[in-house]
């Protein structure tokens, strides 16, 4: 009877699209909202695992026997508010880096980086012609690509 | 009965999201989740009485307050935005032709 | 969907869903604590982002055919791994059958607390719980280090006049904001305490108490905030509920104890365990509401200044 | 017929969840169906008022002891007190917005002020 493990399924779903959502999309608010997705997909996988059938929550009362385990709910409540800790960080991460780059697409960033690094290789082969008047072709690619790497 | 209103919610619930992802303006979608907060605050209410343990309420007055917050607070921001969006984007344009 | 707040919202009505389920699955202490945080906060965070960093999205996407393979074969290796896992509420899963016994039978005689999850957070597994304020506390200062910005003039009477008009603006909200503050802030006093009868506990107090300051902020700017809490005495606050934290356990351990042992708190174990609950919520809560009010500080402060840079620059054109 | 107090009790109660539900559904319907903006708001403000008043009185007269009732009475309470708060500001921002209207939903805006004035007539 496979029926019995649809929560499961439900769970791989969810931090499926969380998974896509953080390595298809560009924009890094995108990619913050499904790391919240596969997060909480996570939460979903514990709380659903301490669920017992016929039970109740785990605070004690008079006349019942049968209680959810505690254990994955100490973990997930924590867990929850270190994940909003987690997420203010990396917004605050996207904060600088949208001051710094001016944007907060990866592939505007990733464009910007590269720019930077053809102009710092670019002084640098400079500065080796410069002081060095016999570099030879083979040396600038190597300072080049060492700057790339 | 208590089942049938719950099922009642979920039915609501789902409305809300539809008009969540298909509204047209901002202030849609706010109300939409608005609504939503408050039908979760319902459903939590008779999920209490569905499973027998009705005293764990203060779920739901949690529900209530944190949503209003979050309205006022979407409120606020989106203000803000909304007369500064245009200045703003054309600006960042330029800035960003500078710095390249 | 390329439009950001309309993802925020989402995101919101997402939360809110996650946190419903939690209830559905007996989960009450987990589910005010997404409740609190899953709504409110994180809404409200990634809504002053959005606004600081341009709402809409490029619609560019790099490799979404090879993404989607990676996807599936993923997915489909994780649902071939559930094949072998527990039916869902079984009884006799592995998760069930080791230390949780232990927990649901033996704390009332070992703590005396009726509530097993606050039993279990704040002495079985207490050490635990002070890593986690930690990181909590590590985050907060992470953020102070990225965004906070020093405050070259004191008298922004440009942002309090617009503040004043916004909140002159909202006459009805501002009464029934007012209203509400100390209801809310009643309310979170009362799920600190009550976290050994019911669902509550430092962490859910704590986002709550914040919240009730971030709706303060909202309406009444960022600096008569700013007036009210001082932000140098609320990393005061920060600091010192990691410090009583931790001091609960040295003392305990001074006491002849092991790190955490509250047994030797007090004379009497379950009285010493009840102090030691108490004391460590405490410290709980005031570092996690200084912490998120931290957090909404400096992100509401960063986006004000950049306002005030913008309008300084448009007027100097 | 002799009926005793609880059974009464629970006749009133789901009555007074039906009402909630029937409410509750056409709101529902009425946030998916109606045209624009305030009209929207018009069937969001009937099921966050009348039917969750409905549905929590509802529980109310079902609920086992005090603190129940205590409780249920608070979120009633904040419900009505916060409900039509939040969705005033929402008015009043959607308007302040319709005022100035940015470049994409200029048209738009100027549909929803005309029919602010059909909502404020609902009020």
């Amino acid at each position: 009877m496979l029926m019995g493990l649809y929560n499961y399924w439900v769970v791989v779903v969810l931090m499926m699209i969380g998974f896509y959502i953080v390595i298809a999309h560009g924009n890094l608010i995108k990619k913050i909202v499904g790391l919240t997705i596969f997060q909480t997909s996570v939460f979903i996988f514990y709380i659903s695992m301490s669920k017992v059938d016929g039970g109740t929550a785990p605070i004690l009362v008079d006349g019942v026997e049968v209680y959810s385990n505690p254990l994955p709910h100490v973990l997930i409540l924590t867990a929850i508010v270190v994940g909003i800790a987690t997420t203010a960080l990396a917004l605050a991460l996207t904060v600088r880096i949208k001051e710094a780059y001016g944007s907060i697409e990866e592939s505007d960033i990733q464009n910007q980086d590269n720019l930077i690094q053809d102009a710092h290789s670019q002084d640098a082969l400079s500065k080796a012609s410069s002081t060095d008047g016999s570099a030879s072709q083979d040396d600038s690619s190597q300072v080049k690509h060492s700057g790339e790497n | 009965m208590i089942i049938a209103a719950t099922i009642a919610t979920l039915v609501v619930m789902v409305l809300a999201i539809i008009r969540g992802i298909v509204g047209p303006t901002l202030y849609d979608r706010i109300l939409a989740v608005n609504m939503f907060g408050t039908k979760t605050v319902l459903l939590v209410s008779l999920l209490g009485f569905v499973m027998g343990r009705p005293e764990f309420l203060d779920i739901a007055i949690v529900y209530a307050l944190i949503n209003f917050i979050s309205v006022i607070g979407v409120l606020r921001y989106s203000d803000s935005i909304e007369t500064k969006l245009t200045s703003q984007d054309s600006k960042k344009v330029e800035s960003g032709n500078k710095e390249l | 969907m390329k439009d950001l707040y309309a993802v925020a919202m989402l995101a919101g009505i997402y939360g809110l869903l996650s946190a419903a389920f939690f209830v559905a699955m007996d989960a009450v202490d987990v589910a005010i604590t997404e409740a609190s945080v899953g709504a409110g906060i994180s809404t409200l965070l990634m809504f002053v982002v959005i606004t600081m960093t341009g709402r809409s999205e490029s619609t560019v996407r790099h490799k979404p055919l090879l993404a989607l393979v990676v996807v599936f074969i993923t997915g489909g290796l994780l649902i071939y791994g559930t094949l072998d896992m527990p039916y869902f509420g079984a009884t006799d899963a592995p998760i069930h059958t080791h230390v949780a016994p232990r927990y649901i039978n033996d704390s009332m005689q070992e703590i005396g607390v009726i509530n097993i999850v606050t039993s279990v957070l704040a002495s079985y597994r207490a050490f635990d719980t002070f890593g986690e304020v930690l990181v909590i506390f590590t985050a907060g200062v992470g953020v102070l280090a990225l965004l906070s910005v020093v405050r070259r003039r004191e008298d922004d009477e440009s942002i309090d006049s617009t503040n004043e008009s916004l909140h002159e603006k909202h006459l009805i909200l501002r009464i029934v904001s007012k209203m509400l503050i100390p209801f809310i802030l009643l309310f979170a006093l009362y799920v600190q305490f009550h976290g050994d009868f019911g669902p509550g506990g430092g962490f859910q107090a704590g986002v709550i108490f914040a919240s009730a300051i971030f709706l303060y902020t909202l309406l009444f700017g960022l600096n008569s905030a700013r007036r009210v809490i001082n932000q140098s005495f609320i990393q005061l606050i920060a600091a010192l509920g990691v410090l009583l934290y931790g001091c609960v356990g040295v003392v305990s351990l001074l006491n002849g104890g092991n790190f955490f042992d509250y047994n030797m708190l007090a004379s009497d174990p379950i009285a010493g365990q009840h102090i030691g609950i108490l004391l460590i919520e405490w410290g709980i809560g005031c570092t996690v509401a200084s912490v998120m009010v931290i957090f909404f500080f400096n992100f509401a402060g960063r986006h004000e200044d950049q306002k005030n840079a913008q309008s300084e620059e448009e007027s100097k054109c | 017929m002799v009926f005793d107090l609880n059974t009464i009790l629970e006749f009133i109660s789901g009555i007074f969840l039906l009402i909630g539900c029937f409410l509750c559904i056409s709101g529902g319907v009425g946030i998916l169906r109606f045209p624009d903006f305030f009209t929207r708001m018009h069937a969001v403000g009937v099921t966050d008022t009348l039917a969750a008043g409905m549905i929590l009185v509802g529980l109310m007269l079902q609920s086992p002891d005090g603190m129940v009732v205590i409780k249920l009475i608070m979120i009633l309470l904040m419900t009505l007190f916060i409900n039509p708060t939040a969705s005033h500001a929402l008015a009043k921002a959607a308007i302040n917005n319709g005022l100035q209207p940015i470049a994409d939903n200029k048209e738009k805006n100027k549909k929803e002020s005309n029919h602010q004035e059909s909502e404020s007539s609902n009020r």
